[in-house]
């Protein structure tokens, strides 16, 4: 057969936009969470459950539960979402959509970003919606209720951005579980010491301005450094898997 | 020297205990650690060693592993 | 230059150059050791405030220090094995990383002892201790996932990505730890933070922080050669090595 | 001689301490299909995961079209599709929703032309079932639809007859042939008799290649 022969090779040169793709991710994530809604609820009953245990293991008297009740909150706020995390990649890992998302001819990073940003709208968003009426419960007044909302607003993304890169790292191993809590919790308690920390500011009536500035920093940080983390650590994780 | 005796080193006006347990600690641990880092490069000096052995009676006898057959293993005792 | 780096990456060369110099380390980390030790509990003066359960200072601070700096080692060590992917880079990793949390450890333990006669009480919520159980976490969590890969490539460069975060991790730590403890103690007198320390305490320390520095030198290189042998067992110059002990 | 689309120079991939393959060198040229074969355990499914970018545990050199893969990662990406052994379809999505998904960051494609495809797979009326109610065959063709509307010149297909029954594979052989007669590249692993008139064969050793460096 002579070169001629042969019709010449088109190259695709365009792409979509780094935008549609991530689009793309996002309106995946969200469809596939929603033909499984009772799996949204899980982290929700979590917060809700580790929140009664302590009225039940501690004690019920307003002053403890009312000095105590953010940290409470703040703590089962990052224990449910710890507990979401193994989910983020583990079942795109095992259908193979995982390998088709790292060979989009898009930047790795933001693909990542999309589908963080998708994990926060389905657990993280619901734990601040919930927060009030968990915050009546443990008797914060109003004003500590409106502040810890806030706080955990700032801070939920920070936990599942971090969150992302544990839960890449320990894609595919045995007891992933276990070993995403222990890597990722010490790197959560930044934000666990600025989320309640603020509040008690608020509770004594200093000005939690520079506080709540301080987390938007951590969430930035966070927002320009992680994807990046999370990419290179899921590359290692498909290269080994 | 800082102390009078040889008595009031060892008890440190009551504070000997801790600072003598911290010390004790230290130490003992800092050689353990020393001793299975020495203990572990000697196994895997010997493992090598054993690899290459085997090997070089491997060799001797080089055989291309035998190809699948799938054959049923027969597995009766009588 | 490119022939430079490759060569300082390389573990045949290292293990020449490490076999000639462990000797030294370990005579010079014992000897100046134990001389910081002998010195800081027998002949330096007692401190006016804590008594003489200050002398646990000597270890306590090279312990700290070191834990400390190994993890900074560790991340740089961490950069080259990301970005050159030099194979002595993720050895030291993997051969330190539980140095480093004994260090930890030991800087937890010494100074929880040194709290009973100080505070009258083991545990203390201080920013150091807890900036310091963090590390020990941080180095927990480096190991774990170490142990938990199968493939060591993967496990290397997994660990190195860890550990990276955890660096950019550590001064927001220590930060937000300080600013938590103000928050909720009023700053008490601190363990190590001396306005001045006269020469005949502080010499001592240096020498002991000196010669835990050479003596986790020389567990680094044994600890390397160890990964090294059974990463590279089927080359030559190991089976030379092995067979008849030099390189 | 026309330019080779994907050059690979002197390839060596070391697993668990075993040298599955070495010294591997090969050019994929536009217009052949190659069948990768070898032994189980020969490094096929990681010689493929190789060249899709996904492993990246191997020292030697890839170029694509003249230079090196490494530097022009999302050009490659655009034109390269690669289909593993887990299908990449989410039992949860129905066909359509997953052939989106796949889609969707590389080129817009209107539902005609992905209702057309799934149509050319033989899944005509499953259209808009959730994936999980499919067989394991309907399942691979799903991501199989993906080759009717490719425009990607080179494909590296792993495994892909695998659950599909006889006439599918009559029809992916002919699609296999036709794609390379337009100027693509296919490179395949199967155990599958796949014969195809002028196909390239790259063989690998068995593996547990041990000796000395």
């Amino acid at each position: 057969m002579n070169a001629e022969a042969r019709p010449a090779v088109r190259l695709a040169s365009s792409s979509v936009g780094a935008l549609a793709a991530m689009k793309g991710v996002f309106a995946r994530d969200m469809k596939v969470a929603f033909r499984q809604r009772q799996d949204l609820l899980n982290p929700l009953l979590f917060f809700i459950m580790v929140v009664t245990l302590f009225p039940l293991g501690v004690s019920p008297e307003v002053s403890f539960l009312s000095e105590a009740g953010a940290g409470i909150l703040w703590v089962a706020a990052l224990l449910s979402v710890l507990l979401s995390l193994d989910h983020l990649f583990r079942h795109d890992f095992d259908d193979g959509t995982l390998e088709q998302l790292v060979l989009q001819p898009q930047p790795l990073f933001l693909l990542i970003l999309a589908k963080t940003v998708a994990h926060w709208m389905l657990t993280g968003l619901p734990l601040v919606v919930l927060t009030p009426v968990l915050g009546v419960m443990v008797h914060l007044d109003g004003n500590s209720i409106a502040i810890l909302c806030l706080t955990l607003l700032i801070g939920t993304p920070v936990l599942s951005l971090i969150g992302a890169i544990g839960a890449a790292l320990t894609l595919g191993l045995r007891s992933a579980g276990v070993l995403l809590s222990l890597l990722i919790i010490p790197l959560y308690i930044p934000v666990l010491i600025f989320g309640t920390g603020t509040v008690a500011a608020a509770a004594e009536g200093a000005p939690v301005g520079a506080y709540l500035a301080l987390m938007g920093a951590f969430l930035m940080l966070a927002l320009t450094l992680a994807p990046f983390a999370a990419a290179a650590a899921l590359r290692i994780s498909l290269s080994n898997g | 020297m800082a102390f009078d005796s040889f008595s009031a080193f060892l008890t440190m006006e009551g504070h000997g205990p801790y600072v003598w347990a911290c010390y004790a600690v230290f130490f003992v641990l800092l050689a353990a650690m020393m001793y299975w880092s020495l203990r572990a490069r000697k196994t895997a000096m010997d493992a090598c060693r054993r690899g290459y052995e085997f090997e070089a009676d491997k060799s001797k006898v080089a055989a291309p592993a035998p190809a699948a057959s799938f054959a049923r293993v027969n597995v009766s005792q009588d | 230059m490119w022939q430079i780096f490759h060569k300082l990456g390389s573990p045949k060369w290292f293990f020449g150059i490490s076999t000639r110099f462990m000797p030294w380390l370990l005579v010079g980390g014992i000897m100046l050791l134990l001389a910081g030790a002998v010195w800081g509990l027998a002949f330096a003066p007692k401190d006016y405030l804590q008594g003489n359960s200050y002398r646990i200072i000597y270890i306590h601070v090279p312990a700290a220090f070191l834990a400390q700096s190994v993890y900074i080692m560790m991340a740089s060590a961490a950069i080259v094995t990301l970005v050159w992917r030099m194979k002595l880079a993720d050895v030291f990793v993997k051969a330190v990383a539980p140095v480093g949390l004994v260090l930890t450890f030991l800087a937890l333990f010494t100074g929880a002892v040194w709290g009973k006669p100080t505070w009258g009480t083991w545990w203390i919520w201080d920013a150091r201790l807890t900036s310091m159980l963090i590390l020990l976490f941080l180095y927990g969590g480096v190991i774990a996932l170490d142990r938990a890969i199968n493939d060591e490539k993967s496990a290397a460069r997994a660990v190195a990505v860890l550990v990276l975060v955890g660096v950019v991790n550590i001064p927001i730590i220590k930060y937000s730890v300080e600013w938590w403890n103000t928050l909720h103690q009023p700053a008490t007198f601190k363990l190590t933070e001396k306005p001045s320390m006269p020469a005949e305490m502080w010499v001592p320390l240096l020498l002991s922080v000196l010669g835990l520095y050479l003596v986790f030198g020389w567990l680094a290189c044994v600890r390397m050669q160890t990964e090294i042998l059974s990463r590279e067992q089927r080359t030559r110059w190991v089976k030379e090595f092995v067979m008849k002990g030099r390189v | 001689m026309p330019e080779p689309l994907l050059q690979a120079v002197n390839l060596q991939c070391e697993r668990d301490k075993r040298i599955l393959f070495r010294e591997l060198s090969f050019s994929i040229l536009p217009g052949t299909v190659t069948r990768v074969e070898g032994p189980n355990g020969s490094g096929k499914t990681t010689l493929l995961r190789m060249l899709a970018g996904l492993n990246d545990a191997w020292t030697g050199e890839l170029k694509w079209c003249g230079s090196p893969v490494a530097n022009q990662r999302e050009a490659f990406l655009r034109n390269m599709l690669y289909i593993g052994h887990r299908p990449g379809i989410k039992p949860l999505l129905t066909p359509m929703e997953n052939l989106r998904a796949l889609m969707a960051g590389r080129r817009s494609v209107p539902d005609a032309v992905f209702r057309q495809a799934l149509q050319g797979t033989g899944l005509t009326g499953f259209e808009d079932v959730p994936c999980r109610n499919l067989s394991a065959g309907q399942q691979r063709r799903v991501s199989l639809a993906r080759l009717l509307i490719a425009d990607e010149p080179l494909w590296l297909l792993d495994e892909v007859f695998t659950a599909i029954d006889a006439d599918g594979i009559a029809a992916l052989e002919s699609l296999l042939q036709q794609r390379a007669a337009e100027g693509g590249a296919v490179l395949v692993t199967t155990h599958h008799d796949l014969a195809l008139p002028g196909m390239h064969k790259l063989i690998l050793g068995a593996g547990g290649v041990s000796d000395e460096r």
